[in-house]
């Protein structure tokens, strides 16, 4: 399977660990991987608030240069994935607006190009007998939240899982021996927008409903598939806990990462080591269950 | 060798197959007419036969009414069908005139056909321009078949109707209705009601049309402005949301007529007023002027 | 001869519009046909009208008496055609064949169309030859010499920017006096037609079809057959009309107008039986009408070759190629 | 030969004051087959139409105009004149010269005599193209058909057993008594729906009018009024319900045990079982897709427990035609199956029920023997939270429509629990309360300042588990601000729904049904019972949501529409009806697209032509089922379709009439 | 409590509403006021109205009240009142259409937002993709919040989350063509 | 004859001084002849310029009826039934609306005036409305004149 990629602005800086570990098992799961070029901002999380046309017309251009080359999109991003979509939905939906955008971006875009979520296109690689011989690590041991934010699954009506129950990535972890838990906040908002704003306060209280609910059910570790979430979950959980002087420890990972992991990729070529609250020793503790629990 | 005669020999070849082995009784395709610009509609029944069948810009003729010629027989009709031709089946199975499975469909895509009357005034160097109805075709392929002559295609599914915007009709529509009513008078002042357009239509399927018969009160038989033009809206009604605009009945009409400019008003209101609708291209939609929403615009007084 | 410059020709029958009503052909529109001479008319020279003069003495539509009931009685008002003598001014030689054909069917045999003849009486016809074949045209195959109209009373010519007019009657001879202001007499030779492509072979073909009544022939050429009147609404030489009334309570008016042997109702009968059921029947009936059994009655063909029904089929069902399959036929 | 003769009423001076009645009589005289005209002072009037009579005899006519008032007001008096006159009655036609002409134009007395004159000439081109009809009579089987043995078909047989017709009630449960039977109590007035309920199921068992017809559903519908031909499948039962004594003794014996479908998966029952104590009949049936022998050929303990020998695994399905005169349909509704909300736990959380399922935790009959405790730990709920309009309402999910009754049974559900648990906090989250019945308003206001029920107006958007709560967040929109609630049970009034195989059934009767699949009825004001299908009427939830009251109501009044009926034994069809000419009809089918009565079907014809049978489709009309409104002639191109009495030719003629 | 006098907002409104009626496909007439959208709406505890009373202003034609509010600057734009409501008011795309609307009216309910997203596009405007740092930078100065966020800067570019240099795409400008043409158009960026 | 001739054309009899609309009127027998009935009843006075043809349905009113009466010399047609929903055969009306708003603009589209041909909705109780209406095309037909379109003007031709 190729691919067009859309890494997006954050996964070459705060998400950069998201980018590595994407490269990483794609490779393993033989998914080409053609990185965009000269890929442009999709305007997320600004240009929807400030004109519309200027919101379909960034990610247009990138959907453009797949079209250009034959290719749907994957977008890491759920942010990126939201606005991609939205594009070609409007695109698709009328040919005025098609018309429109292709005057504004000043190349062909036909609608052609699908914007997919990585998520999605890492569930379907996955399918079948032949993933049992890769997997390397089962992720025994592994109570995961998972954790799909608010854009990935929405609007209901593209999205390609339930928006308030999305399995597809419990499913992904399970097939690699992870326990996920059942929760009721994996589409709840985690109040990025307001993080790499200015509302601090806004957003604490927000992260700290979340990290409750994952520990209330049962949950040893946080998993996501947007850099935004992960930023907010991973880099201000320890200013959550400052804030409420609790302590909640929960490492948040990038379900790229885990699938890595039990691939055996190396952690440092996932990024592990780059998390803020310390991964790796819930990491180091799969690693050693190894033995008889090897696939 | 061009692509569209590399394509007759695969018709040919196509058609004697299928009549070989008798999977159809008959074949409907085109043949080369009189004139180098011109083909006809051929209805072969022998193998042999099929070595007239021709494919070239000239193939104007929409086959689908022949198979009402087929509606006493058992065995099955091979078709050659474009999307025009597709659509008028389409149309001719909705009225229930023939049935799906008496009928072989042999998609194919169609690269828009030459105007024969300019053919004929430009001569055979010149370039021809397209025939006007295939101008505004938005259908060129078959859009469901049983086999496929030529690139093989995947099935499409039938598009989805958009709301169609005829300029034509929009300028008509700007004039006065003295001018309107001028102009249109104009035209059907020459109908010779030779009612070629009525024959060759594939929305156009009675047993007995009611210009053919007296009894029914309906029209009279002499030759006037006044019977001319009541000929022109009933038909123009009766294939309301039946039309596939083809534009067969413009093309042959022996006065030039241009008849789809009633047909193209009824269409693009019926796509503004009911919603967009493309007759022909699936049976099991509702017909525009057979159903009703509760919702429709209401302009009543 | 006697020629006119053809920038002149308008003074010409602006002179004879004044003594007749002049119909010349002209284009309008798209199409081209015979319309009453006025200053503005855009002449149709170049190439045979599209629609022929035969509705000038059979018209499409045509009343017949008016009749009129009170209580119980039954009033008829005899119609009679206007009296006014007629121009007609560029007849091609396969139209005026055409008349022949006509005079042939309302004038002779016993049977007299009053109609008919009126406006025939009425009628000065001023031939007009053909210059140029068009690609449809066979008249020569069916006889008919495209330089000399038969039963014309002046034949024209347009040569050289000119028209050259020839008396042929001597009704034709008295015009040509009373114009004689605008004449100039001189000698132009009037050249063979050129461009001729179809050239049918009729012979035999009349007698030959005497046999073909059964012929599976008729099968396959009518297959392709819309039925439509196109070919006999647009022929000069067809002549079939049906009777019909337009009744307004006690009132109303009996006409005739054309019928066409194509539609299937041509045949209908009362009880609804239909002698000719299928297009087989009527293709065959159209052909032999013209080919074999006018041909038998009154020693004519019925086609004159004007190729008109050649360019108006929809499906090239070709009378040209009808005879080809004939002569090939065993 | 059309001899028509012309009668102008004068009506007093209703017309004669406006119009000059002797001059149309007189321009009258010179119409087209006008053989005589006069005017008269009251046509209506004895003489009036004895004039008439004799000068059908006098001038040997044979189509009567007769201008006077509008044909809405005398038609049938003439028409019954000039029957009595040896006349067709549909020879006559009326001008209508004082309602549509003297009466509204009583200052333009000329303009009103030409409009006289040109009405009379309108009528006497119509009347000359008139044909004779003939009204037939359709012979009405005594005999009527209920579908659904819930309350509403209960009450619908009744009511016509008592009227002294025999009724089948066909249910497809085992037992009859439908939803009501699930249900504990009942608004406004609280007393227990079983006191109310299995009285009369007793009743229709034991009535000799009554014929029951359990675990049976109708196969198919053929025929029209007075006639149908229905086909009910009687499933296999596997027991001899001749035989069986109802005992029980199998039921206690079966070894397998599934959830209940009566008791909504709160508690279980055997493979061989009646739904509930009192199920009428009461006896048995086998569920074979459970049943362990049907599985897997083994077992057999009911059968050799059975004293009476009445278990018969060889049992078939059976197939019944009878032929009734009427049919009422009152098939019921089902509950809206909420787990289409994702923010509601999808049906995941035990403790997250229905209101029916409320109704049998409630039920002293029920699982918990009427002890209220929530599904997950058998506790005592304290907190509970009521949530309206759950599917009801809400176009997201697909029901646009108010389901009636939830407003209702919420503050009756409210009022149980204060009842029973003194010490509980009830809250109801509602959109808008809506109380229009007698009582109801009273009622609410009760469970509001007797029970102490809380009310907040907001629309529920999210339950959530957290530890053994479950927390419920609306918004309180009276006060703006997010609220939530520790519940420790939330019951959803869901919304009533058609059942959902509601439009096969109606396809089968040929009946017409909504976007929600709810049947629709004739009319929604002035034939609310009655459906387009003659002799086919509505009774109960099958055609929207209802509550008993109103279900009970609407199945009278559809049995005094089929006693009406079949109170005759023969009905007379109007003849103004559609026919097709089938000579030219091409078997398009476009008529049958515009019938509102599916009146309009395909044939096949079978027909010489040039020698060769051959076949093809027309179109043919059930003159039962025709009501005469002519929509399909003009859908109809080759107008091969026509109305009698209102034929293109009839029209036309008016037409030309008028233009001269 | 001063009362609102309806009949006159009505008429001034009208054609506005009905005009952001348009550009955001949203009918709010269709909205029966349940509140389930702000009952879960995760910022709805900060709000000054919560967003069924931003739709109930635009039913009542309360138009400049909406786009006053605080309300649609916190909108985190997550959907969740969307994919909720049963009316299918699509609620997170009108406020997106109001918070463009108050922008071009000059109504910045929050300067710190508003600033973020300038700076923001700014940035994808020069350098066709977002610089992170230089962000977080820019919104502090203009935000005055010197100190905010720096606490995490350095262990951020020690983990080499953050570039301290822009990166820029060679796109030969086609990105601030974009901006450029949106403008022509009439956009307000 | 031209065209513009066979507009210009007048019918002998026609005096334009003392003319007279002819407009013809379709009306459903449960709706609007009732409410025709009712004006009567409730003596409203309307101009004499109408006749009112009974038709079960409107639904029952071929378009093709409208181009035969402007044949025939007819000014105005009028189609009239019940209102969408009160239709006494249901869906009547639905189908007459679809066909009348397609044949409306059509006529409107070969230039006859859209005065000419209109419909409207008139129940058994709207006397006044039937009143008012009748009144109103009355009177937007007088301002327009006779109708010479689509008029079958051979009759005249051959008299002549």
């Amino acid at each position: 399977m190729k691919y067009a990629y859309y890494p997006g602005c954050s996964l070459s800086s705060t998400g950069i660990e998201y980018d590595m570990s994407t490269r990483e098992i794609a490779k393993v799961l033989g998914i080409e991987l053609w990185e965009i070029p000269e890929w442009n901002c999709c305007g997320a999380s600004s240009a929807h608030l400030t004109d519309h046309l200027l919101a379909l017309a960034l990610p247009a251009r990138n959907l453009a240069i797949a079209e250009e080359a034959g290719l749907d999109v994957a977008i890491p991003c759920a942010a990126c994935y939201a606005r991609s979509k939205a594009t070609e939905v409007a695109v698709n939906e009328s040919e005025e607006m098609k018309k429109t955008i292709q005057e504004v971006i000043e190349r062909k875009y036909e609608g052609k190009s699908k914007a997919r979520a990585l998520l999605e296109i890492i569930g379907e690689s996955v399918q079948g007998d032949h993933i049992k011989e890769r997997i390397h690590i089962l992720l025994t041991g592994l109570k995961a939240a998972c954790y799909y934010g608010c854009l990935l699954v929405r609007p209901a009506s593209t999205a390609f899982d339930d928006p308030e129950d999305p399995q597809s990535m419990d499913q992904l972890l399970h097939l690699f021996g992870a326990e996920t838990v059942d929760w009721s906040y994996k589409t709840e908002c985690c109040g990025a927008s307001h993080e790499t704003s200015a509302k601090p306060e806004i957003g604490i209280s927000i992260l700290q409903k979340i990290f409750i609910a994952a520990q209330n059910a049962g949950a040893n570790c946080l998993v996501t598939a947007c850099p935004l979430c992960m930023n907010n979950l991973d880099m201000r959980q320890i200013e959550v806990e400052k804030y409420f002087s609790t302590k909640y420890n929960l490492p948040v990972f990038y379900f790229t990462e885990l699938v890595g992991l039990a691939l055996g990729i190396e952690p440092s070529k996932l990024g592990l080591n780059k998390h803020f609250v310390d991964a790796m020793p819930l990491v180091q503790e799969v690693l050693n269950r190894k033995g008889g629990e090897q696939a | 060798m061009g692509t569209m005669e590399q394509l007759t020999l695969q018709l040919r070849e196509t058609a004697r197959e299928i009549l070989e082995s008798k999977k159809a009784a008959a074949v409907i395709g085109w043949e080369m007419g009189t004139f180098w610009y011109s083909t006809a509609p051929a209805i072969l029944t022998r193998p042999e036969e099929t070595e007239r069948l021709v494919w070239n810009e000239y193939c104007l003729n929409n086959l689908a009414k022949y198979l009402l010629d087929f509606q006493n027989t058992d065995e099955k009709v091979a078709i050659f069908a474009r999307g025009c031709d597709y659509r008028g089946i389409n149309r001719l199975i909705q009225d229930k005139q023939i049935d799906r499975d008496k009928v072989l469909i042999i998609g194919l895509s169609c690269p828009g056909m030459k105007d024969d009357k300019k053919a004929r005034e430009l001569g055979q160097n010149a370039d021809i321009p397209l025939a006007k109805k295939c101008e505004e075709c938005t259908y060129p392929d078959a859009l469901a078949y049983d086999l496929w002559v030529g690139e093989p295609k995947e099935a499409a599914k039938p598009a989805k109707a958009e709301a169609k915007v005829f300029p034509e009709v929009e300028s008509l529509e700007q004039m006065t209705a003295d001018d309107k009513y001028e102009n249109f008078a104009a035209n059907y002042e020459k109908c010779l009601r030779c009612y070629a357009c009525r024959n060759v239509c594939p929305a156009c399927s009675c047993r007995e049309c009611i210009f053919g018969n007296s009894s029914k009160e309906w029209s009279a038989k002499a030759n006037n402005l006044s019977e001319n033009m009541f000929f022109a809206l009933t038909r123009a009604l009766h294939v309301a949301g039946r039309c596939i605009q083809c534009g067969e009945c413009e093309r042959i009409c022996p006065v030039n007529i241009p008849i789809m400019l009633l047909n193209k008003k009824i269409i693009q209101d019926i796509d503004h007023l009911f919603g967009p609708y493309d007759a022909g291209l699936d049976p099991e939609d509702k017909m525009p002027l057979g159903s009703f929403e509760f919702t429709d615009p209401e302009e009543f007084m | 001869m006697f020629t006119v410059q053809e920038s002149e020709i308008r003074d010409l029958l602006n002179v004879l519009n004044k003594e007749y009503k002049v119909f010349v052909p002209a284009k309008v529109g798209d199409e081209s046909k015979f319309v009453p001479y006025e200053d503005n008319v855009e002449f149709c020279w170049d190439r045979n009208v599209l629609l022929s003069v035969k509705d000038k003495f059979f018209p499409q539509t045509e009343p017949l008496y008016k009749f009129k009931t009170k209580r119980q009685n039954l009033e008829i008002e005899p119609l009679a055609p206007k009296d006014e003598p007629v121009l007609l001014f560029g007849v091609r030689s396969c139209d005026l064949q055409a008349l022949n054909c006509l005079d042939q069917v309302f004038l002779t045999k016993g049977f007299v169309d009053e109609f008919y003849r009126t406006k025939r009486e009425q009628a000065t016809i001023v031939a007009l030859g053909c210059n140029e074949a068009e690609d449809t045209c066979f008249c020569t195959a069916m006889g008919v010499d495209p330089q000399k109209g038969h039963g014309a009373d002046i034949q024209a010519h347009w040569l050289q920017g000119k028209f050259a007019l020839e008396a042929l009657t001597d009704k034709g001879q008295k015009i040509i006096d009373t114009l004689k202001s605008y004449l100039k007499e001189e000698n132009l030779e009037v050249p063979e037609t050129k461009g001729f492509q179809l050239q049918p072979d009729m012979d035999g073909v009349p007698e030959k079809l005497k046999g073909m009544f059964d012929s599976d022939l008729w099968t396959e050429v009518a297959r392709k057959c819309l039925n439509c009147g196109a070919c006999t609404y647009i022929c000069p030489t067809c002549h079939c009309f049906d009777m019909s009334q337009d009744v307004r309570g006690e009132e109303g008016f009996k006409y005739r107008c054309w019928d066409s042997c194509m539609f299937e109702e041509y045949t209908l009968m009362a009880g609804g039986h239909n002698p000719r059921p299928t297009k087989k029947e009527r293709v065959r009936n159209r052909f032999l009408h013209k080919l074999c059994y006018f041909p038998e009655r009154y020693n004519m063909l019925l086609c004159t070759g004007c190729g008109r029904c050649l360019s108006v089929c929809p499906v090239n069902l070709h009378i040209t190629s009808i005879i080809d399959k004939v002569k090939e036929a065993n | 030969m059309k001899r028509v003769g012309v009668f102008v009423c004068h009506c007093g001076t209703n017309i004669s004051g406006t119009v000059d009645c002797a001059q149309v009589a007189e321009a009258a005289k010179d119409f087209p087959n006008v053989e005589y005209s006069i005017d008269y002072k009251y046509m209506c009037s004895e003489p009036g139409q004895e004039m008439i009579k004799k000068a059908i005899e006098e001038h040997k006519l044979n189509r009567i105009v007769v201008a006077s008032c509008s044909p809405r007001m005398h038609e049938p008096t003439f028409q019954n004149c000039v029957e009595r006159a040896g006349l067709n009655p549909y020879y006559v036609e009326m001008a209508n010269i004082r309602e549509h002409c003297s009466w509204v134009h009583p200052n333009e007395k000329e303009g009103a005599t030409e409009k006289a004159i040109d009405l009379v000439r309108m009528a006497v081109a119509k009347a000359v193209r008139n044909q004779p009809l003939q009204k037939t009579t359709i012979p009405v089987t005594d005999r009527a058909l209920v579908i659904g043995g819930g309350i509403a078909g209960i009450q619908a047989a009744l009511d016509l057993a008592n009227a002294g017709h025999v009724v089948d009630i066909v249910e497809r449960e085992p037992s009859i008594g439908g939803k009501m039977a699930q249900i504990d109590k009942t608004f406004p007035t609280l007393d227990c729906s079983a006191c109310i309920l299995t009285p009369k199921m007793v009743d229709a068992a034991a009535h000799p009018n009554i014929n029951l017809l359990t675990y049976s559903e109708i196969e198919k519908v053929d025929g029209f009024v007075g006639n149908f031909d229905v086909t009910i499948r009687q499933k296999a039962r596997s027991i001899k319900m001749d035989v069986c004594t109802g005992c029980g003794i199998c039921m206690e014996k079966c070894p397998v045990k599934v959830d209940s479908e009566f008791e909504l998966g709160l508690a279980k029952r055997r493979a061989i079982y009646t739904p509930f104590p009192q199920a009428i009949p009461n006896k048995p049936v086998i569920d074979r897709e459970h049943c362990t022998y049907f599985l897997r050929g083994k077992c057999g303990i009911c059968s050799k427990l059975c004293p009476a020998g009445a278990v018969d695994y060889t049992q078939q399905d059976e197939l019944l035609t009878r032929r009734y005169g009427a049919i009422i349909v009152a098939t019921g509704f089902e509950l809206f199956d909420y787990s289409v909300y994702g923010e509601y736990g999808y049906g995941k959380y035990p403790d997250v029920i229905t209101g029916l399922q409320f109704e049998r935790l409630i039920n002293a009959s029920g699982p918990t023997m009427g002890k209220l405790q929530r599904p997950s730990d058998k506790k005592e709920p304290k907190n509970i939270v009521i949530i309206n309009c759950v599917g009801s309402r809400d176009e997201a999910k697909g029901k646009s429509y108010c389901s009636r009754t939830c407003c209702m049974y919420s503050a009756k559900h409210a009022s149980l629990i204060r009842d029973k648990i003194k010490d509980s906090n009830v809250y109801v989250f509602y959109m808008d309360m809506r109380t229009p019945g007698k009582g109801y308003e009273e009622f609410y206001d009760r469970s509001r300042e007797q029970y102490g029920t809380q009310y907040i107006r907001g629309r529920v958007s999210k339950i959530y588990p957290l530890n053994d709560k479950l927390i419920v967040r609306g918004e309180d929109t009276l006060l703006s601000q997010p609220v939530e609630v520790e519940a420790d049970l939330v019951i959803l009034a869901t919304a009533m729904v058609a059942q959902p195989d509601a439009d096969k059934l109606a396809q089968k009767i040929g009946i017409g049904y909504d976007k929600d699949n709810f049947y629709t009825e004739a009319h929604p004001k002035l034939a609310p019972v009655e459906t387009h299908t003659q002799g086919v009427y509505l009774a109960g939830a099958c055609q929207g949501p209802k509550d008993i009251p109103d279900s009970v109501a609407q199945a009278s009044a559809a049995a005094a529409k089929a006693c009406g009926l079949l109170s005759k034994p023969e009905i007379l069809t109007e003849p103004i009806v559609t026919e097709v000419d089938e000579k030219t009809c091409a078997g398009c089918g476009t008529c049958l697209l515009i019938c509102p009565y599916k009146a309009i079907d395909l044939k096949t014809l079978t027909e010489r032509i040039a020698g060769e049978i051959v076949e093809r489709k027309v179109a043919t009309v059930n003159e039962g089922l025709c009501q005469g409104c002519g929509a399909c002639t003009v859908a109809c191109r080759s107008g091969s379709i026509y109305l009698k009495h209102y034929t293109d030719e009839q029209i036309l003629a008016e037409v030309n009439a008028l233009c001269l | 409590m001063s009362s609102v006098e309806l009949t006159s907002l009505k008429a001034k409104h009208d054609a506005e509403i009905q005009k952001l009626t348009e550009q955001s496909g949203v009918d709010a007439s269709k909205c029966y006021q349940c509140g389930k959208c702000s009952a879960g709406c995760p910022v709805a505890f900060a709000m000054d109205y919560p967003p069924r009373a931003i739709i109930r202003f635009l039913q009542l034609g309360l138009l400049d009240q909406a786009l006053r509010s605080k309300t649609i600057w916190l909108c985190a734009g997550c959907h969740t009142c969307s994919v909720r409501c049963p009316k299918e008011v699509d609620i997170a795309t009108v406020m997106e259409t109001l918070r463009i609307l108050a922008k071009k009216k000059g109504y910045i309910g929050d300067k710190n937002i508003d600033l973020f997203h300038n700076a923001f596009l700014k940035s994808v405007e020069r350098n066709g993709r977002v610089y992170e740092a230089g962000l977080v930078l820019t919104r502090n100065l203009f935000g005055r919040q010197f100190f905010r966020d720096t606490g995490h800067g350095l262990p951020m570019v020690q983990k080499g989350k953050i570039s301290m240099l822009p990166h820029s795409i060679k796109d030969n400008g086609e990105v601030k063509k974009i901006f450029e043409n949106v403008r022509k158009r009439g956009g307000n960026v | 004859m031209s065209v513009n001739e066979a507009l210009d054309q007048k019918t002998p009899t026609e005096n334009l001084e003392n003319w007279q609309p002819k407009i013809l009127v379709f009306a459903c027998n449960w709706c609007t002849y009732a409410g025709a009935d009712l004006t009567g009843l409730s003596r409203l006075q309307y101009p004499a310029t109408v006749r009112i043809l009974r038709v079960p349905c409107s639904g029952r009113v071929n378009p093709q009826f409208v181009i035969k009466a402007f044949q025939k010399g007819v000014d105005a047609v009028l189609v009239c039934g019940c209102h969408p929903g009160d239709c006494h055969y249901t869906t009547g009306n639905y189908f007459t609306r679809r066909r009348f708003l397609l044949m409306r603009r059509l006529m409107e589209y070969i230039g006859m005036e859209p005065e000419r041909l209109q419909a409207s909705w008139v129940s058994a109780a709207e006397a006044q409305k039937f009143q008012q209406l009748i009144t109103e095309v009355t009177e937007q037909i007088r301002a327009l004149g006779p109708n010479r379109k689509l008029r079958d003007v051979q009759w005249e031709q051959w008299n002549n």
